[in-house]
């Protein structure tokens, strides 16, 4: 780890770890009650939640410019509401209504709101890195100054894309920040039985004439240092990092999964390490008022709740939406 | 004596079936080994013939797809698993250009048996990555046999005789089937690949179906002799390639009027290719336009009653053959 | 006035004139700056628009197209080379499962215009991995558009159309026609996707071509009429989505009789489609068998006497044709 | 580079290294014919030469145990060759005859002798590399002993597939030894100028716990000490190599380009570096008769000229042929 969490958190003012402090409890509350709606039925198919990973999440949301650009995964809820789109469209979107942000077409798995800079969450493991780098390519081209931050699991260093993106992001300069967040598991396997090197991101930043990263990513100061390191270097032409932030999911994989293949120590060892309690303490060491965090915490909880009653509320989409949005026209229609 | 299981189990009890049976088929996927797979279809393998031959990969489609190819061409007889389908255009190098051509490129010297088994198709509100109904893609490539079952006897079956076949197969499993059941004869369950089957006879259209589209298809059946008084015989083709081209045409000239009922969407369905074959060879046999009735040209949503107006229903299937006919 | 061109020329004529226009047209892929591309077809583009909008790329497909996926997303219009069409497979996900999906995922948000522009087919001895015809895996997935021109000045008037489409469109250049010749007018052209032509009026059998196949069609019309006095209409498609079915659907009406001449092999190819088109809405007009003339469901043999029995031939066509009309 | 030339030359004995120049001299010889026959229009399609690069499948050739496996590209003549696979049928493979390797049917990118352990040349940049892992995954299941050995070019550490090839191969300890023939050169682009590393395959072995490996790939001693030593580590279980061996092709990519693109200072620069002149002075030093080593040359080119009147007058596939091989039954009959 670059550094350690006392040392970092002194740069950062009060305002933005208040901030912070705020987002990961909108975050966590969202989550939990995402869970919820999945065991109730209200969330259909699938959906993956960043439950213990909240801080990497709020971390890169705080250092962004507001037209900065996201692109994350299917395990994107974080992410997208990290970079301020309204928590009902968000609700509603896993619900499957009209009123989610993209009509109920999208799903847990595709959240996107082009209008906040995030350009989508992608289910391909992999695929969006190479197109994070074009989205950066063309700020470049454009000379925008806007930097695009690109999430994505352990596992998809793996997979191809990682390799073609990356080397094709450092030859081109391209600003782009690549965010390993580690959470040491795949679905049901471990990162480390599948993988040649121990930091599957980091050990191979070499690889891309990059430097080599590793931070704590359940500490949000130490992801907001980073973060705003990383983004100020691309936007300034230096072109491209690659972040591995460690953390973990306190819950399973996906949908019920209740994540049993985990050894209990290492479940154990990081709830013990659950960035929302420790950055609670590291607020009232700072001398924050105990009613001042209690607020904040109500607050993100009433917004929840009223991201839920939204979304419960919300109509359901038109039939006929199924058929629209394949072409520019608008419509479906492939012949005259 | 006979057993009821599903098709998910069917899975499992497949894969056993011919690990059992032949060392050289070994099994490897994405938490395939101790996880029993994503879907729960591998579960007990891991236990029964160990880490060597059920193995977990990294995420990496190419080097799993390609992994098989190079055992398969060299004595093993590799299963390997691309959890969603969706995933195979991730490796679809591999598949396409490479397995499917090294026989013919090599005047035969290169054998590749080996099977690709894939979750398939939509229904699970799983939205436009983890729905697509891809059998199409595979049916479209010299040199691949592409099979997708729609219970699971017959899953057992062509999955047993998809292992022992030399050439590569692509195996279709439609996963809203993984929770239905069938019955399934005690003991080993060997089938064959290019049959397929007539599981309802009928006079008046021949609807032609496969994998998740077949008891649909049989439902529409039923629901059109109850409420319209039309005969449909629905043949389950079971395997796109090769193709029982005779049963469908036998078919069709009794009843003179086909339908398919695909679960790909529209635009090069395998529905197109049994419909050109059809008003090439019957044609002079035909009393009705040939109809197909597949998802439209669409990605799939993920809203539920979004998703539910894309898949052919049974109402949709009933309502068009009514025209069809009527 | 008009000058004659070469189909290889078309191709730097048409993407310099939309470059030319528009700031937001850039070009990215392998060898196609500094060396004007491996088949020629680029050349002069670095020179007039420098290294910033005619980029080489390293041999990473799925970074070239999802590079201008991510460019296309956020305000460029780019244009991506694929080599070959072959290597499509090793970035197929990019095209077929993101390109193609995310205007829908995302109910309209995010928009692709792009183009991918690739060498396609077969006649150049290649081989099995340097000469498919793939415009029917294109074709098959919902969300992209798909164009094959047969001439120069289709050539560049669909090529212009595609670059100032709002969606992702494949434009499939055959490589055996980059030699051939034809006229095209001064000046700016642009013409319409979705459009086919007539090329030849018939009256007996409609026959429905494409890329280099249209050439082959109107051939083996010119000696269907000397030789067997048999009229054919041919039809150029164009475009496979949009699809002018309109133009076929009248064409058949008029001659009754219809064969596609496809170069894609057999199963699933785009031809299956336009006969699952007429064979439902023209039926009562049909007079004869619907037929298609493809190459067979085989891999590309290398050796060229090979090559040229597995494509279809002028003599192919003629011979089919003779025998639905005879 | 690991070693000079003088150093590694006095490990191997004599008789190897008179089978190491007989083989330069084969390869050379044969790819010269090649590219006359192909300006001649005998060899149709395209062809892709190892003019230059000769030491590297010779070195590696006479490492190779006879039932060991290999796996190359479409340059693939030479890794061919060096397999003890007869002149005459790769010969008459380039000329598209019957009695070619694959009856016509293959052609000059996709040689293959099964027999001989040439277990293809691949055409798609990258696909092979999984592909040969996958040999060496079922060498290893069969307890076989035998040592896959996967050659590819720069231009092929770009692409997704190497990376998932090479991490596979680490993980699973396969018995693989990848072999990048660095020439500097993709088709028309240099190597340099779209990868993120100086050496595209060395530097980035460590991403998959590896050893760095660059060599001389124009001394065939070094080429075969390393082969030797590769080889035998991954037959003695220890698992995969990265080598990654710097050579030039002397003239252009494929057919008739000739290769003006490159600066004629590296062209000459490299010229002086031909593996067989080189070679020859060594073996001279060596005590190595002058006319034992021009018995080999002339042999060599007897075979060449034996192997292209065997080709030209073989015949031409039946037409037949076209539609057989599909399926295991032998033909390509998708119905019934
Ligand atoms: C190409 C591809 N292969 C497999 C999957 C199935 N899959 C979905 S999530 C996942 C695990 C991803 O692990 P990781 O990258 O560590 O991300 P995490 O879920 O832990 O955030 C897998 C294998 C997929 N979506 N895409
Ligand atoms: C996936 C893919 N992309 C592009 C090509 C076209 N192509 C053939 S050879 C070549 C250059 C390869 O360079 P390198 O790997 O250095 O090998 P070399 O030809 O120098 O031996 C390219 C781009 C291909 N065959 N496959
Ligand atoms: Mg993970
Ligand atoms: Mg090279």
């Amino acid at each position: 780890m670059t550094a350690t969490a006392t040392d970092v958190g002194d740069a950062i003012d009060q305002d933005t770890k208040l901030a912070l402090y705020r987002q990961l409890h909108r975050l966590r509350k969202f989550e939990e009650r995402a869970y919820r709606l999945f065991m109730d039925g209200l969330v259909k198919g699938t959906s993956h939640l960043s439950l213990g990973m909240e801080a990497i999440a709020a971390g890169f949301g705080e250092a962004q410019r507001e037209d900065d650009l996201t692109y994350c995964t299917y395990r994107g809820h974080a992410h997208t509401l990290s970079r301020g789109v309204p928590m009902d469209g968000v609700m509603a979107e896993l619900l499957g209504r009209a009123n989610g942000v993209c009509g109920g077409k999208g799903g847990s798995m595709h959240l996107t709101s082009v209008e906040h800079g995030v350009m989508g969450s992608y289910a391909i493991i992999g695929a969006h890195l190479p197109i994070a780098a074009g989205a950066a390519w063309s700020a470049q081209l454009r000379g925008s100054g806007q930097v695009t931050v690109c999430f994505f699991g352990d596992g998809a260093t793996n997979i191809g894309a990682f390799h073609e993106a990356l080397n094709l992001a450092s030859v081109w300069k391209l600003p782009v920040v690549f965010v390993c967040e580690n959470n040491l598991w795949m679905e049901y396997t471990a990162i480390a039985d599948v993988t040649a090197v121990e930091h599957p991101a980091a050990d191979r930043a070499g690889s891309y004439g990059l430097e080599r990263i590793v931070i704590d990513g359940n500490d949000p100061d130490a992801v907001y240092l980073e973060a705003t390191r990383a983004i100020e270097h691309a936007r300034e032409g230096g072109g491209p990092s690659l972040i591995e932030a460690m953390t973990y999911r306190h819950g399973g994989h996906s949908r019920a999964d209740p994540g049993t293949y985990r050894p209990q120590e290492e479940v154990d060892e990081w709830l013990a390490r659950d960035p929302l309690p420790m950055y609670r303490q590291r607020l009232l060491d700072a001398g924050v008022s105990e009613s001042d965090l209690t607020a904040i915490e109500d607050e993100a909880q009433a917004d929840v709740d009223a991201a839920t009653e939204a979304a419960k509320n919300g109509p359901l989409p038109e039939l006929d939406e199924a058929f629209t949005d394949v072409f520019a026209d608008g419509g479906s229609s492939w012949r005259n | 004596m006979a057993e009821l299981i599903t098709y998910r189990d069917a899975v499992a009890r497949a894969i056993a079936q011919e690990m059992r049976r032949d060392e050289r088929v070994v099994f490897l996927g994405e938490d395939i080994a101790a996880a029993g797979g994503v879907f729960k279809t591998t579960k007990g393998l891991l236990d029964e013939f160990g880490p060597v031959r059920v193995r977990d990969t990294p995420i990496s489609e190419e080097a799993i797809i390609g992994g098989a190819m190079g055992a398969a061409m060299t004595g093993m007889r590799p299963i390997a698993e691309i959890m969603f389908s969706d995933f195979l255009a991730t490796c679809w190098d591999l598949v396409a250009v490479e397995i499917a051509k090294s026989r013919y490129m090599t005047a035969g010297q290169v054998e590749v048996p080996l099977v690709i088994r894939t979750a398939n198709g939509g229904g699970l509100r799983f939205g436009a990555q983890h729905s697509q109904a891809v059998e199409n893609w595979a049916m479209m490539i010299p040199g691949l046999k592409v099979v997708a079952p729609s219970n699971p006897a017959d899953l057992i079956g062509l999955f047993a005789a998809a292992v022992r076949d030399d050439d590569p197969v692509m195996f279709f499993e439609q996963k809203s089937l993984y929770p239905t059941k069938g019955e399934v004869p005690d003991g080993e369950i060997v089938d064959e690949l290019g049959k397929a089957k007539i599981v309802r006879e009928g006079d008046d259209i021949t609807l032609v179906a496969l994998a998740s589209m077949v008891p649909r298809a049989v439902d529409a059946a039923e629901r059109l002799q109850e409420e319209r008084g039309i005969s449909a015989e629905v043949v389950d083709l079971r395997s796109l390639v090769p193709m029982d081209t005779q049963t469908v045409l036998r078919s069709v000239t009794k009843t003179t009027r086909l339908a398919t009922v695909e679960e790909n969407p529209r635009l090069c369905g395998w529905g197109a290719e049994v419909v050109s074959i059809v008003s090439d060879e019957a044609f002079w046999d035909l009393d009705a336009p040939l109809t197909r009735i597949t998802t439209p040209h669409v990605p799939l949503p993920s809203a539920d009653a979004l998703e539910d107006v894309t898949l052919p229903s049974v109402d949709r299937v009933v309502e068009t053959v009514a025209k069809v006919v009527g």
